[in-house]
């Protein structure tokens, strides 16, 4: 069950407001609240786990970067507010910000 | 480990005093607000054990609504995050002796939760009066119109610079403003430059309770 | 002087209320209401400064935010003003008020040499010259006379003694521009139950001239204006903003305004901002900006006495003022007639006006008013220059078949050469503008963002279809914000017949070196248009950047579509084909004090202090910023210097005991299951093992491997642990935490909190420190009982007048300083009673509090790295000589690319210590090197991280990073310093110099 | 560290050489016959080399490439107009003050070619040797700072420290008091840092290098780049498709968007970093000043517009506009550092897209797809890098091997561990 309000709310309700960022938790706020923390598709390899060659693997999460011209699937810190980071769709031609997510759950409208 | 229920100063300078500054009259009050116990609960809202811990520890629901507040007999509690709520004794009288605090702890980390003493943490103050959201609205990027931000409302942002925990606690055009200790000073001197034009009275430290 | 050029009836001013003024130290008198523009006209001064580049009289040329000539030198010291403009500077008394770029005086000006010149100087002409003889040398002398030259107005050489303050707002639906058009969609959208915001730029609504007699709603225009004005002014939901100009739209429809808060008044009340910086977040904005008029290009179109026509209207309606005696109207539309009515009212004879129309193209209503009032018009036809010296005198008039020209004395032109939407902030909100060859200009076309344009901001110049488009504009915003409109008539007015514009940017010259101006600020000629055209700059950045066409503090309002128009007309394209520039924020500048508000000076950054700060003061301690935070340097007695404190005080701790203040430290607190995984996994040692009542040092790295903080971490509970960290970094690690917490380790059962602010914390160091503690605290300090790195808890005996009794405590027997030491934390309210009462106890003792500089001498003797000069964000724990502490048993974060080669190479910058040979101190930042004498490039081996002089080893020591450095143990090589000129022979030697098996701290 | 080819003969000037002279002469006949300062011509089918991005990099590697090794065979496609990237949206700012060696040798060469650059173009690009002074606020900062001034006088770079006292005789207008909230207490001055004019640069090596047969082609965007068994064979464009053995990018802010077309990822972010100026006043401020305490740093430019930048809007963005905080921000440490400057008023502000890289210093060698090179990655620093970027970008592509100055810029420097980590700030993009 979820206990709280479904962040697809806050994803639509500001769909043009772009940074004014939309936490899922608190619902928009001005982005002088926030931190940003970079690229969320960067997949760390676990802590356990040992692929062939630790190092490019960690090489490529480290430094490597997709930095797509167009939707950017990011993390934010809501810092000054309720210390939740959760992830943001923002297209990084305009600004845009096309939704939010909390963690482990999908983005509005994509299946889990 | 808040061994006494007496005021905590933020250190006083000159316009902390009492009395009106500012163009006359004063359409805005500003005071300190003591604050004797403030815990820090932490714990997962999924997880019925630890609420229910934490209810039977504090007397009151913790409220799952993202910036609201509830309030029990002794304590009332202020949502901070989906998993972090911060309980002040909303009644000075209650002395919690540091024995206490750690069979609190110990009970909620067995239940799954966590507890913190911030008693000492952060400074409160009082901002009262018709121009109260104007005030805070100068550096605040908050929405304080009536129909934004409801009385038994809390919200955390900024105030200028610096992190602030800000409580509606009734109908009335009044405010409480949280800022950790060492930024008290900042903080004042940001709520006495907005209240300036105004006019405002500062008045000896007053308990919200 | 008398007010020559003031109507007797009518307009704003007020006749009750004459205003004193200067300009150029001459005195004139003004009312109020004027503008300092408007009473400079009533005086009949029109030359007001000298152009940019050439130097030429300039006048007054239009009545708005526009202006590109009428920039002044206001007041005087330290509340100077440079290019203030005229046009909008509301007058007060007493104002004062100067022009600016010329000397000795606007009518005798030397720079006007470069007038004569001007044919050596055409656009871009410092590109092609100033580069001999081939020097930098040179070309720094030559720039020396092009800045004294360039640049207008001057700028205060005292602070600004003005304050400044922000407003954030928030709104259902922000109008921007309150003419009839703003006014109706105000009022629609408050009808609707909105959250409203109007803000104007002028001191009232509805400034903009309308023709005589328009009546809306059946109403006189002017009372239907009042009416809604005040209905919306009492409307508890709308917020009505006069003077407050929106100059930006931002990511976030976020609408940054300025409003002039006490600039129109000759003694601002106290308290109140100058200015007040509005940070308006709006669910959807209507954009009704209006539209700004522009001129016609003609010869000697800059001559003072040329005004736009529906600027010289104003003058005379609102201001009440004649700006001339005798004008010709030059235009290519409809508006100008109505101009032309209004001065003729105004008591200005109307010598002629010149259409570029034909009679069948000018068949409009307002045609026909003026010929019936008498006025003579010269259709198809174009007025080919002006002649005057300092003012307009005459101008040749000239049908297009090419007729011998006719000239017509006059003092005063009105041109108008049609109309420019205000389209800034739509197109910085993104929108797409589209060229309307009706208008001829470009109009908002969509933009994806809640924005909606009206009237004429919308291209819609027509009184009647403005007051429907700002109706619907309004219902709709509100409806964005999801507000339903009661069904609700717009407002009403009788629509007018207009007869459409035709185009026309510049009249031909009829000699090569005739001077046409575009613009007028920055001295833009049609010439230098087609030059930048000749020689390939043809992409309108290409064209605006070499010409500097806009690049002026009008930024091209009255220019920049004619510029374009007329490289299209070289190019022979379309000018949608040329495109538009874009529009940037500011739409008008921008006080610059305005944008840190209640932060400038002191405040920009906010100042953290301790618990014990008032006690430092008192005691004389000089500060030093670490952070945010100020924290004591050293305690200076009466007559020593910093540098003997800091010796006095590192000794002090070695031999005896000192107590210095470490509340900065950052604190978190963790509690669960997992704590100890968690450390596990920050941290490169191991944490399973620490048992509870004990701390440990640890130290963490970044992703890729290099040292990021470190610090000590205590077992309080079975599952209560605390971590420190350093002042610095104290934010950054807790980020870290809940970024892994969060993201990357949902699974752990760890709850964090920092609690920084909760306890004040003090470190007492030295033999005695022992001795000091046993009589203030309840438990047993033995080292059996309270071994190093014992935590605890207990109670500290507070001063006998301490109401709050005993000070609840944590205690630590940890040490930095390499001495016996503890640390002692108390809730942050108490710490300064807990602070009075160590030293209380400690001065049998003979105790001293210490700063952060001896305790930096003390841990540079003990060789503890510090996070910055030795941990620089390129060092891994390995080249600090913390290898071992890197466990092989268990992964950590870092860890895996520790394994890249370049990282274990053998010439890895490792920590040392330097002991100087000789009494010569360490130069500060010094580089070491084999050979100091041999020249550049002189190869370095590493450089000094931390120095000092030690009173303890009686000699200057340094940390230091150095190449294979493990292994040059024993070397002497040199500490160099090209900046001091100094250079000191150093012996390296292991980063330790005092009790190197750490027997002291274990006593 | 030059390439024989210097030791040549001066080589061909451009037509029609720039003069006060030759300005008196067109000033008789009204300016009509000035010739276009480049050609337009449309794209060839094939070229020897073809760079990518008409800015101020791209355009110096063409001219570089035909003046140093004789290859004139050249085409630069330029998308939109020449300088229209962050040649033409920066702070103007030249300096060689670096503390790592690979960095202080590389932007000191930079500087050297800046210091003839006017004569060297015929462009008078108005390089303003003002000096370029780093304010000191914090004891550590002066450790730094010093130990920087150390590293390049040892490198053979001109560095000099000011005390407070020095800063407020020569910059008046600096709050120099005590009392500020970050205190100078002193500066570290490179006298012959400065400004340089930024459209200049792109103007001037498109003049040059058209001069020397090179193709300069506006309005013609790469859309594909072809290769085969490992090797580029040429561009796809909005203008048809172009062979090629040798592919240079120098489209900073867009690098990995580029290379992308090669199936190259590569260790840069996009962010925006915004500038601003006041309106134009008389001469106040004869000196670059730049505070890392505030994050600041304000030039005068020669029109008199106060030039301000500051730090990155912090979030990846290839949208060229800034955000209020940020203006707010720049704004707030200027008036700190210039308390008298508080009644200009603010004109225009604009953002560019700057390459971060994860260390904070560039990418310039060739790329693991034989014939493709690029220089890019630039952070903040791309301007004042111009001629040595194209200089020895330049050089590696005529020899496929790098010039000893960009040989420690390579792509595979993050995996070997060598980053050059100017600040220490680490893996983090917007951190440098």
């Amino acid at each position: 069950m979820n206990l709280f309000s479904s962040p697809a709310a806050h994803a639509n309700e500001d769909r043009r407001l772009m940074l004014l960022i939309p936490c899922p938790y608190c619902g928009p706020r001005n982005q002088i609240e926030f931190t940003y923390g970079g690229d969320a598709t960067v997949r760390r390899p676990a802590m356990k786990e040992c692929p062939a060659d630790p190092v490019s693997a960690w090489v490529d999460a480290v430094y490597v970067r997709d930095n797509p011209c167009g939707p950017h699937d990011e993390w934010w810190l809501h810092g000054a507010g309720c210390r939740s980071w959760f992830m943001v769709r923002r297209d990084t031609r305009t600004h845009e910000i096309l939704a939010s997510a909390r963690i482990g759950e999908a983005f509005a409208g994509e299946p889990r | 480990m808040s061994d006494d229920g007496t005021l905590r100063p933020f250190g006083a300078f000159d316009s902390a005093a009492p009395g009106h500054y500012g163009v006359s009259p004063g359409a805005v009050t500003l005071a300190e607000i003591p604050i004797s116990v403030a815990w820090n609960v932490q714990g997962d809202p999924l997880h019925p054990a630890f609420l229910a811990e934490a209810k039977r520890r504090f007397g009151l629901a913790l409220p799952l609504v993202p910036n609201t507040t509830a309030r029990g007999p002794a304590w009332k509690a202020l949502w901070l995050g989906p998993k972090s709520w911060l309980l002040m004794a909303g009644d000075e009288t209650v002395i919690v002796p540091p024995a206490g605090f750690d069979a609190q702890r110990d009970a909620l980390n067995a239940a799954g939760g966590a507890l913190f003493d911030l008693s000492a943490s952060r400074v409160a103050f009082m901002v009262k009066g018709l121009r109260a959201a104007a005030v805070l609205a100068k550096n605040c990027p908050l929405d304080f119109h009536p129909r934004a931000f409801l009385a038994g409302n809390c919200a955390q942002s900024l105030l200028g610079h610096i992190n602030a925990l800000i409580e509606r606690p009734d109908a009335t055009p009044t405010f409480v403003v949280m800022v950790p200790r060492s930024f008290a000073q900042d903080g004042w001197r940001q709520l006495c430059r907005s209240s300036a034009q105004y006019g405002y009275d500062v008045v000896v430290p007053v308990s919200m309770s | 002087m008398t007010q020559r050029f003031r109507l007797p009836t009518g307009g704003i001013v007020d006749r009750t209320r004459p205003l004193a003024f200067t300009f150029d130290g001459v005195p004139y008198q003004g009312y109020g209401g004027d503008t300092l523009a408007s009473a400079l006209l009533a005086n009949g001064v029109h030359l007001v400064g000298r152009s940019f580049k050439y130097h030429r009289p300039r006048g007054i040329f239009s009545a708005g935010t526009e202006e590109p000539n009428a920039l002044v030198q206001l007041a005087r010291g330290a509340h100077t003003e440079p290019n203030a403009r005229a046009t909008t500077l509301e007058l007060y008394d007493g104002m004062t008020a100067s022009s600016q770029n010329c000397w000795p005086s606007v009518r005798h000006d030397i720079g006007a040499v470069n007038n004569a010149m001007s044919r050596l100087i055409p656009a871009g002409f410092y590109y092609k010259t100033f580069m001999w003889p081939p020097t930098p040398r040179w070309w720094l002398r030559y720039e020396q006379v092009i800045r004294r030259a360039a640049g207008m107005g001057r700028a205060a050489t005292q602070p600004d003694p003005d304050s400044y303050e922000h407003q954030y707002a928030h709104c259902d639906v922000l109008v921007i521009g309150g003419g009839t058009t703003g006014l109706a969609a105000a009022r629609a959208a408050a009808l609707a139950g909105a959250r409203v915001i109007l803000c104007e730029q002028n001191v009232d609504c509805g400034a903009a001239p309308l023709p005589a007699g328009t009546k809306i709603d059946q109403t006189p225009a002017s009372e239907w204006i009042a009416a809604v004005a005040s209905e919306l002014l009492r409307h508890p939901e709308v917020t009505l903003l006069v003077r407050t100009t929106a100059f930006g739209y931002y990511d976030g429809s976020l609408v940054g305004a300025i409003e002039r808060v006490t600039d129109h008044l000759a003694a601002p009340p106290a308290h109140g901002p100058r200015e007040r910086l509005w940070k308006i977040r709006a669910t959807a904005v209507v954009l009704a900006t209006g539209a700004i008029e522009r001129g016609i290009v003609y010869a000697n179109n800059d001559l003072p006495g040329t005004l736009l026509a529906s600027a010289a209207r104003t003058y005379v309606e609102r201001y009440a003022v004649r700006p001339g005696d005798r004008a010709v109207m030059f235009t290519n539309n409809d508006g100008a007639y109505a101009d032309a009515l209004a001065l003729q009212a105004g008591g200005v004879d109307i010598a002629a006006i010149v259409d570029a129309r034909t009679d069948a193209q000018s068949s409009g209503i307002l045609t026909a008013r003026a010929r019936d009032a008498g006025m003579v018009i010269v259709s198809a036809a174009t007025l080919i220059g002006a002649h005057g010296n300092r003012h307009v005198a005459a101008v040749d008039v000239a049908s297009r078949a090419g007729v011998p020209a006719q000239r017509i004395d006059c003092d005063l032109v009105c041109v108008s050469g049609g109309w420019n939407p205000a389209v800034h902030l739509y197109s910085q909100a993104r929108g797409k503008l589209r060229y309307d060859e009706v208008l001829a200009s470009f109009v908002p076309e969509s933009s994806p963002l809640p924005i909606i344009p009206a009237g004429a901001a919308n291209g819609c110049l027509g009184l009647s279809e403005a007051l429907a488009e700002g109706h619907a504009a309004g219902i709709a915003a509100a409806r964005q914000a999801g507000r339903i409109a009661a069904l609700l008539a717009p407002p009403r007015a009788d629509p007018l017949a207009t007869a459409p514009l035709q185009p026309l940017w510049a009249v031909p010259a009829a000699r090569k070196s005739a001077r046409r101006f575009v613009d007028l600020q920055n001295d833009v000629t049609v010439n230098d248009i087609a030059l930048a055209a000749r020689e390939g700059y043809q992409a309108v950045e290409h064209l605006k950047r070499y010409t500097t066409l806009g690049m002026g503090t009008d930024q091209g309002k009255t220019s920049n579509i004619i510029g374009l128009a007329l490289l299209a007309e070289q190019l022979g394209v379309p000018i949608p084909r040329v495109g538009t520039t874009t529009f940037r924020p500011p739409y008008t500048p921008v006080t610059l004090g305005a944008f840190p508000g209640h932060e400038s000076g002191a405040h920009v950054a906010p100042t953290r202090y301790s618990a014990m700060h008032a006690w430092h003061v008192e005691h004389g301690a000089r500060f030093v910023n670490a952070g945010l935070w100020k924290r004591p340097h050293s305690y200076p007695r009466a007559g020593e210097s910093e540098d003997d404190a800091v010796n006095r005080e590192a000794r002090s701790v070695r031999t005896t005991v000192g107590v210095v203040d470490v509340s900065t430290l950052g604190k978190i607190e963790l509690q669960g299951r997992d704590v100890a995984e968690l450390l596990n996994r920050l941290y490169i040692n191991r944490w399973d093992t620490l048992a509870i009542g004990r701390c440990r040092y640890g130290v963490m790295l970044r992703d890729d491997g290099m040292v990021m903080d470190d610090g000590t971490t205590s077992r309080l509970s079975d599952t209560h642990y605390l971590m420190t960290t350093t002042t610095v970094n104290a934010v950054k690690v807790m980020q870290h935490l809940e970024y892994l917490l969060q993201t990357q380790w949902p699974e752990l059962d760890v709850y964090a909190t920092s609690v920084t602010e909760q306890w004040a914390a003090m470190a007492l160091s030295g033999p005695k420190a022992r001795d000091v503690l046993a009589g203030l605290v309840d438990i047993e300090l033995s080292n059996a009982a309270f071994p190093f790195l014992a935590v605890g808890t207990c109670n500290v005996r507070a001063a006998s007048d301490d109401p709050a009794g005993a000070i609840p405590a944590r205690l630590f027997r940890m040490s930095y300083s390499g001495e016996l030491a503890y640390e002692i934390h108390v809730p942050c309210h108490r710490g300064l009673a807990m602070w009075e009462a160590v030293l209380a106890a400690g001065e049998a003792f003979g105790i001293m509090p210490y700063g952060t500089e001896a305790m930096g001498t003390l841990r540079i003797e003990k060789g503890h790295v510090v996070i910055g000069p030795e941990a620089d964000g390129r060092t891994t724990a390995d080249d600090l000589g913390m290898g071992k502490l890197v466990n092989a048993g268990k992964w950590c974060i870092g860890k895996p690319l520790l394994d890249r080669s370049a990282l274990t190479a053998a010439d890895r910058w490792q920590l040392v210590g330097l002991t100087a040979l000789g009494d010569a101190p360490i130069p500060r930042g010094a580089k070491i090197v084999a050979d100091p004498e041999r020249k550049a490039p002189n190869p370095m081996l590493g450089h000094v991280t931390s120095w000092c002089w030690s009173p303890n080893v009686d000699a200057w020591i340094a940390l230091a990073l150095l190449a294979n450095g493990r292994a040059r143990h024993g070397d002497t090589l040199w500490a160099v310093s090209p900046l001091a000129g100094a250079k000191v022979r150093v012996q390296v030697g292991p980063p330790c110099f005092i009790d190197p098996d750490g027997e002291r701290l274990r006593v | 560290m030059f390439d024989n080819a210097d030791s040549s003969p001066a080589s061909r000037p451009p037509t029609l050489k720039y003069s006060i002279f030759s300005l008196a002469r067109n000033a008789a006949s009204h300016h009509e016959r000035w010739p276009l300062a480049w050609r337009s011509p449309s794209p060839k089918k094939r070229y020897d080399a073809v760079i990518i991005g008409g800015g101020g990099h791209g355009l110096a590697t063409a001219y570089y490439l035909a003046r140093n090794h004789g290859l004139t065979d050249i085409a630069v496609l330029e998308k939109g107009w020449l300088g229209g990237g962050n040649t033409g949206r920066n702070t103007t700012i030249v300096r060689s003050n670096y503390h790592l060696d690979a960095n202080a040798r590389f932007y000191e060469f930079s500087l050297k070619l800046w210091e003839d650059l006017s004569q060297e173009l015929n462009f008078n690009v108005m390089y303003s040797a003002r000096g370029v002074l780093n304010l000191v606020h914090s004891p550590a900062d002066m450790d730094a700072a010093m130990r920087r001034g150390n590293s390049m006088r040892l490198n053979g770079i001109d560095a000099e420290f000011l005390t407070r006292d020095d800063i407020a005789r020569r910059i008046p207008n600096l709050d120099c008091s005590i009392g500020a909230r970050f205190p100078i207490l002193g500066g570290l001055l490179q006298p012959r840092g400065g400004t340089v004019r930024h459209d200049a640069v792109a103007w001037g090596y498109a003049r040059a290098a058209d001069a020397r047969g090179v193709d300069i082609i506006q309005q013609c965007e790469v859309t594909g780049i072809r290769t085969a068994n490992g090797a580029v064979t040429g561009v796809e464009t909005t203008r048809g498709a172009i062979e090629t053995p040798k592919l240079g990018i120098a489209v900073a802010g867009h690098s990995s968007h580029v290379a992308a077309m090669a199936g190259l990822k590569l260790p840069i972010e996009s962010h925006v970093l915004q500038a601003m100026v006041s309106e134009p006043v008389k001469p106040v401020l004869d000196t670059v000043v730049t505070s890392g305490a505030v994050h600041f740093y304000i030039s005068q430019s020669d029109k008199g517009e106060l030039v301000m930048g500051g730090d990155l809007d912090f979030y990846n963005s290839y949208a060229q506009r800034g955000n209020l905080p940020m203006v707010e921000h720049v704004v707030a440490a200027c008036l700190a550092l210039f308390p008298s400057f508080g009644r200009l008023k603010l004109m225009r502000t604009w953002g560019g897209i700057m390459d971060m890289t994860m260390d904070g210093s560039p990418i310039i060698g060739k790329l693991p797809v034989n014939g493709l090179y690029m220089t890019g990655g630039w952070c903040y620093g791309g301007f004042k890098a111009t001629p040595a970027s194209g200089y020895v970008l330049a050089h590696t592509i005529a020899h496929d091997a790098p010039h000893a100055l960009n040989a420690a810029f390579t792509l595979e420097r993050f995996g070997q561990g060598c980053t050059l980590d100017e600040k220490g700030a680490g893996p983090y993009a917007w951190a440098h």
